[in-house]
């Protein structure tokens, strides 16, 4: 029962546009690969490491053959014909390009069918591996137990994996369910993946596989010492949203931040690029059982939380039809918002209530992201707290899945070891402390908060209706998410963008997007 | 009462000259009685007597955190401080247009931008955009002003280029990662573009960011720094009036 | 309409019993008088200042006819008396008595009606004055008015009053609407009250007239400069309960620390002397317009908050009811409960906000006095923070009036002036992010909140019931109040307890108990 | 990776030896810049380097509180700290009813009190009273143990007399207030009374409270002192322990 007095009605129409807004980009998607895309068949087919300039093979590989205008088959039949023709596994093809000892486009060419079926015998044992990935989860689960929720969600960013190592440990120890580990700054902007283990980022460590397994052994094994399942997260979003999302199914990762439109208005990657990207890396999420985080919250540090809540949940509607086209399941739709009113706001609180409780009564299934303060936050590390405690208590009045924890030094610098123990001691003294206050209180007929999460439903639905007519890249292109405009040709990574043929191959996409639970 | 010696402050908790100060930190060492022992004999280092440990918790193996109190020994001159600052009056939205119609008679250019990796757009949009920030409307309203604002993620080097097509007044640029001090190369080199294109004496060039102030700015080579809870009338105020000043009109 | 389904029954069952408590005492009470009372009808009468030894002049004149057996008539017959015959005011005649010049017991007597007369115009005087302060602080409220409820109460307790005007002057810019000065340990046990401007105390600062005058007018003018009459509050229990309360009338203070049972139970004064003293006291503050605030959260710094909860809502009952009987309105009962429960509690909050709730209910029309956690806090100012901001958002749940701020420092030590400044901030920030969630939601039909709420009323009708059989006095004697036991002869004070004689005469005891408003 | 050097610890905020602390206070001056760069010269002079001032507030007209970060410079050798501890075993309430059946075997007495003006009842009380604390029994329950808690505001006199009367073993106090170091004189002159009655050898004495170390205690002339978070094994323990170490039986 809706506690907020929703028409379902309306959602239910929402929900139908945005399918329509979703179901015509896909079309475009369908049409499309990208470089990245290209990359991560290759890296799922077993193709790693970097030449001596420190390039990734799959760069290397993906680059020789869309240099020549001729990735519109897709690298996997590149792979799969030089097998059959060398009799070599895919990473030793890879350095024999690398090496200049091959060159794919210019040897002869196999029998598609043969071709095929020798990439899906390789493609198997990846499946294998991240079905593997998938089941170890699941056990670690079931034996070990996770936190209940919502689910403790702290960030580590010190640049060094080491350090993060440290930090998480710590972390988990003190109670944390859900370790992050921020990228560095403007890593989402390369175009390749780095390699190895690092130990220099800038307000975060770069996302490398190596990292990946690092930090993954690290909290399996803090995990067996707390007695829980301590959860991974990395981003996807970026110019290698796949290929990251691909790592994260082979390092069984738990969680990846990962948007349909996250990098066209925050980071300023061409849309066709982001939208065909995000395609491949959520039937990669989908199929690793995955959970996605969405980045919805990010409109509210830039425009305002009063003005602009609509725009959040017209978002999410979005994102969760991309989603379901991706073959994610519900409960793996870690939908984003944010706790970014302003502290001035008379009866905010409330407004913030609204909008909370309507996400949680309109995505029932998803464990929903639910981000801190960040905006208001100011060096008054004493404020800071009590905002976050506020922000921790709509959490648990509203039942969040996933809550992102807010830090007293968020205006200052990334967290300290402190601040983080403060952060978790905070939500873990809220929560228990008003456990099961959500259950226990209702809202009042059309007052303040029924009204305004109406309110909202009404702008996202209107938002939503006019999407429609005008189709998503327009309304991007008109700045009318985030107030952020981005033109359909603007924007980093268009020429990564490639036609397919009608020959193209990807042996992932259709072994994927059944899904795990399918099989 | 209230006698004090401004030549010989020292914190205030209840009492003048108590000297009551708060601390805390995490040491990497295990918790117990000899790591609030080793938190006392740091406090004490720092010239703080009657460390008390008012709370010491293990976070996480090997770490303990660490909140005290105690009194401060050290006093400050606080007559003899001299902060260097921004030297021009603040006019708002219509004392800035009246004042360019009147003493510049001509618009003024001034380009902005988040530079180098810096992704951050808020704080320069909210002096730049048409909408302000905190109910004070941006540049780009200002009559008499054309504003011309880059974005974030603008490299030095596009930035500069940009003001000489313009023919800019003054470049204004924004920094918000400062981690690891980041910032510093960054906006140096900014001015090094500028004195290698022969510009430096023929615009204004201004920082501003949250752990942006004047005296860092000045020390860079810019000719200003604004830091948090800066409106666009108070760079506006403050690039006329210099104009002026320098004859730059 | 209750949002915690009270049996109202149940609630008038406990008031009747409550009511036939205080009845009982009552005619104990009227039955006595003490020695702080007589020196309050010398201090209403005029009488002020110390002896060379620094003894204060009521003392003075009240030991003098204590020990020669003959306060039974009361002071304000000997003071008669001797204007009568020396023609001079009572302070000339109690600066005689001091030199030895006059001998009160061993002049000629008057007539009894003349002597009568005499007093009651002196008396009428003092009745003036008050009246005047009364006016003045309607007016004030009047023309500058105040702050919104809860209204942000602070305490200051440097020892030193100008210090404490200082800490006083900024609270109330920072935006307090209440400063309390708190007393120096252990005055509670003097029984006298000491004379002029103090600067060294423990924990506190004396409380003289002098200090209550200073403190006043420096109220007043922060006052005008804010635009908010700022209340000031002072302790009047202990062993010169009336005295003090007459020193607030006179110098307009607007609360007063007032509890019928505080005395006995933490500062083991004499339970008769407590009971009489108490009387005469609420007399006072009733017709002064003061505010008064009783003790009941002291049982939870004591005794465990869940399970001796039905305790403060039986003495709360108790406390209404000798408020009733000495002439105060309901709009002057800042009855005392407070948010002591152990935050380790699942789901505590819950429990807490039943009880707060409770109080709001059972108690409309009084404006409650909150207390924040204190036993509970810990040298950890980090949580400290937090747990107060959960008091602050019980206290906005439901609609308490008057809000003793939490301190971060609470364990470690007297509020600094940033202790002050960040725990107004808290209570700003909540108050006003959350100003209509009390309007707002409504408590589920038989849950947690509810049940807790009706647990505690039946306890509380219970444990009046049986006070009601067995006596307030021997319930005492039990220790079924906080856990301590009192005998009813023992503790502080007992001696200064006088069988009043038919003839003995307290001018104050009638003009006040009509109240101001009756005139 | 973690390889730290005991002998020079630092704080740390996310990288070994960053230094990185927080502090917060209170100057007795305008708020300003010039209140700003008095609270960095304050941090400089306690040895703390990149000050930076995150907040700043006027606190009431004449003071300004001040929220700031730094980097210690001073490093403290952890591996040269010790720490005088209550020397003794903690058994459970089963195991100090056993050692004083096996080795004492008979009563033992201990009175306590919150002496002074001291009101404060709770502390004593946890460690005394048959309820105990965090369900932690007190010393009434024990067997083999006879409890005397005389309550607060007892005076030192009257508790000696009391001691001598019931023939103590051991003397326990507690002191709750601490301000303006109240405490001191109070222990003090309870430790010249026991002295003066030529009892000192002849019993513990033991001092407890919120803000009360063992340290503190032995300066005192007590036998050991019990901090925040004490449970009455913890005292149980030492004192029947120490009876037999000293041939108190
Ligand atoms: C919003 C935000 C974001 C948004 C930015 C959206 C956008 N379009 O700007 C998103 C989510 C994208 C983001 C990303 C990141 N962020 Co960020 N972010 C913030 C946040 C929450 C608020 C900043 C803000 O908008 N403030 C409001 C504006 C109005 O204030 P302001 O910038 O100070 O501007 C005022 C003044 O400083 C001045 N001013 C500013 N510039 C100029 C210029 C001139 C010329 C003048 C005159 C005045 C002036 O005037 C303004 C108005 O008064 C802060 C935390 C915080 N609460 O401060 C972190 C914060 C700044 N981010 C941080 C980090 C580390 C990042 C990331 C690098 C994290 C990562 N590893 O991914 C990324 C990457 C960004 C990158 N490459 O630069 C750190 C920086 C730490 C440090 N000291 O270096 C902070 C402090 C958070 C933290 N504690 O970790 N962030
Ligand atoms: C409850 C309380 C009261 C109650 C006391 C009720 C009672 N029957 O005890 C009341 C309301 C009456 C009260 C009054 C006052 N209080 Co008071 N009170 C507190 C409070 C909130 C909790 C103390 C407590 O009970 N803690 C719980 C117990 C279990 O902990 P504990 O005492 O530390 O005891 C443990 C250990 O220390 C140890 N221990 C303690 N004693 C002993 C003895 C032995 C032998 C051993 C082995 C161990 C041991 O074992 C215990 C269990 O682990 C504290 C603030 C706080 N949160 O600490 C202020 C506090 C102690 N009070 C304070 C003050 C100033 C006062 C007053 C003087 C205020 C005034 N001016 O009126 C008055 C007067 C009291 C007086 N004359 O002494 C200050 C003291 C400041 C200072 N450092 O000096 C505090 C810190 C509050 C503050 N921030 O201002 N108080
Ligand atoms: C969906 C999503 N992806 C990625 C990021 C951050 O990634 P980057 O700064 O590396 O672009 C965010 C940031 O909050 C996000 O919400
Ligand atoms: C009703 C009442 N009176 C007085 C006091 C304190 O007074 P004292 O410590 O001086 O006895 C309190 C303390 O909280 C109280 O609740």
């Amino acid at each position: 029962m809706s506690k907020l007095g929703l028409d379902f009605k309306l959602v239910e129409e929402a929900r139908q546009s945005a399918r329509n807004i979703a179901l015509d980009i896909q079309g475009l998607i369908d049409q499309h690969t990208s470089v990245t895309v290209e990359r991560t068949v290759a890296r799922l087919l077993g193709v790693d490491g970097v030449d001596p300039l420190d390039r990734p093979l799959p760069n290397v590989l993906v680059d020789k053959i869309n240099s020549e205008g001729r990735l519109d088959l897709g690298i996997a039949y590149y792979l799969g014909n030089a097998m059959l023709h060398t009799g070599q596994e895919p990473q030793t093809i890879a350095e024999m390009v690398m090496k200049e000892e091959l060159d794919l486009t210019r040897i002869p060419t196999h029998d598609f069918d043969e071709v095929k079926k020798k990439v899906l015998e390789v493609a198997q044992k990846t499946m294998v591996r991240i079905r593997k990935n998938r089941a170890d989860r699941e056990d670690f689960l079931r034996t070990l137990g996770e936190g209940p929720k919502p689910y403790l969600y702290v960030i580590v960013a010190t640049g060094n994996i080491y350090e993060d190592v440290n930090q998480a440990k710590a972390a988990a120890r003190q109670g944390a369910d859900i370790i992050a580990v921020i990228r560095s700054t403007a890593q989402s902007l390369l175009d390749f993946v780095p390699y190895g283990p690092t130990t220099e980022g800038f307000g975060g460590t770069f996302a490398t596989q190596e990292n990946f397994r690092i930090m993954r052994s690290a909290l399996d094994e803090v995990g067996q010492e707390v007695g829980r399942y301590i959860r991974l997260v990395n981003y996807a979003s970026g110019l290698c949203m796949p290929e990251i999302a691909a790592m994260g199914a082979l390092e069984r990762l738990d969680v990846m931040l990962n948007d349909a439109l996250y990098g066209i208005l925050f980071r300023d990657i061409n849309m066709k690029r982001t939208l065909v990207d995000q395609f491949f890396s959520r039937v990669i999420n989908g199929y690793a059982g995955i959970i996605i985080n969405t980045g919805e919250d990010n409109y509210l540090t830039t425009a305002d939380a009063i003005e602009e809540a609509h725009t959040v949940l017209a978002s999410q509607l979005i994102n969760e039809q991309f989603a379901l086209l991706a073959g994610l399941k519900e409960e793996q739709m870690g939908l984003g918002h944010a706790f970014e009113m302003n502290p001035k706001t008379e009866n905010g609180f409330l407004l913030e209530l609204a909008q909370a409780q309507m996400a949680r009564e309109i995505f029932p299934n998803a464990p929903l992201k639910y981000m801190p303060p960040t905006k208001y936050m100011t060096g008054n590390i004493f404020k800071g707290h009590v905002q976050d405690a506020l922000f921790n208590m709509v959490s648990i009045m509203t039942n969040q899945g996933i809550q992102l924890l807010g830090m007293l030094t968020e205006a200052i610098h990334t967290p300290f070891l402190q601040d983080r123990a403060l952060a978790i001691e905070n939500a873990k003294y809220i929560f228990n402390n008003m456990r099961d206050l959500g259950e226990e209180i209702t809202f009042k007929e059309n007052g303040i908060i029924q009204k305004r999460a109406r309110q909202v439903l009404e702008d996202a639905h209107h938002m939503l209706k006019n999407i429609e007519v005008e189709g998503l890249m327009e309304t991007i292109a008109q700045g009318k998410f985030a107030g952020v405009k981005r033109p359909v040709d603007g924007g980093k990574g268009l020429d990564g963008v490639v036609v397919k043929s009608d020959m193209y191959f990807n042996p992932f996409m259709d072994l994927m997007l059944g899904g795990a639970s399918r099989e | 009462m209230n006698n004090i010696d401004f030549t010989r402050i020292k914190p205030y908790g209840d009492t003048y000259n108590d000297g009551k100060i708060q601390l805390s930190f995490t040491l990497p060492v295990p918790y117990g009685e000899e790591a609030k022992e080793a938190g006392k004999k740091l406090l004490e280092k720092m010239g703080i007597e009657e460390p008390q440990i008012t709370h010491a918790e293990e976070a996480g193996t090997g770490f303990t955190f660490i909140v005290a109190y105690g009194v401060v020994s050290h006093t400050v001159d606080y007559s003899a401080i001299e902060v260097p600052k921004v030297d021009s009056e603040v006019m708002d939205k219509y004392g800035v247009e009246d004042f360019i119609k009147e003493k510049i008679k001509r618009d003024v250019v001034i380009v902005g931008a988040t530079t180098g990796f810096d992704a951050h757009t808020v704080g320069i949009d909210a002096i730049m955009n048409m909408k302000g920030y905190d109910g004070h409307y941006g540049l780009e309203r200002y009559g008499g002003i054309e504003a011309v604002n880059m974005g974030s993620q603008v490299p030095n080097e596009e930035l500069v280029a940009r003001a000489i097509e313009l023919g800019a007044d003054a470049i204004i640029v924004s920094q918000v990662v400062t981690q690891k001090d980041v910032h510093i190369p960054n906006l140096t080199n900014l001015i090094e573009l500028i004195e290698a294109e022969g510009l430096r004496d023929r615009m204004l060039v201004i920082a501003g960011g949250p752990r942006i102030g004047h005296e860092l700015a000045v020390e860079l080579g810019y000719d200003a720094g604004f830091g948090p809870g800066t409106y666009a009338e108070d760079v506006a105020s403050y690039v006329v009036q210099e104009m002026v000043k320098r004859g730059l009109v």
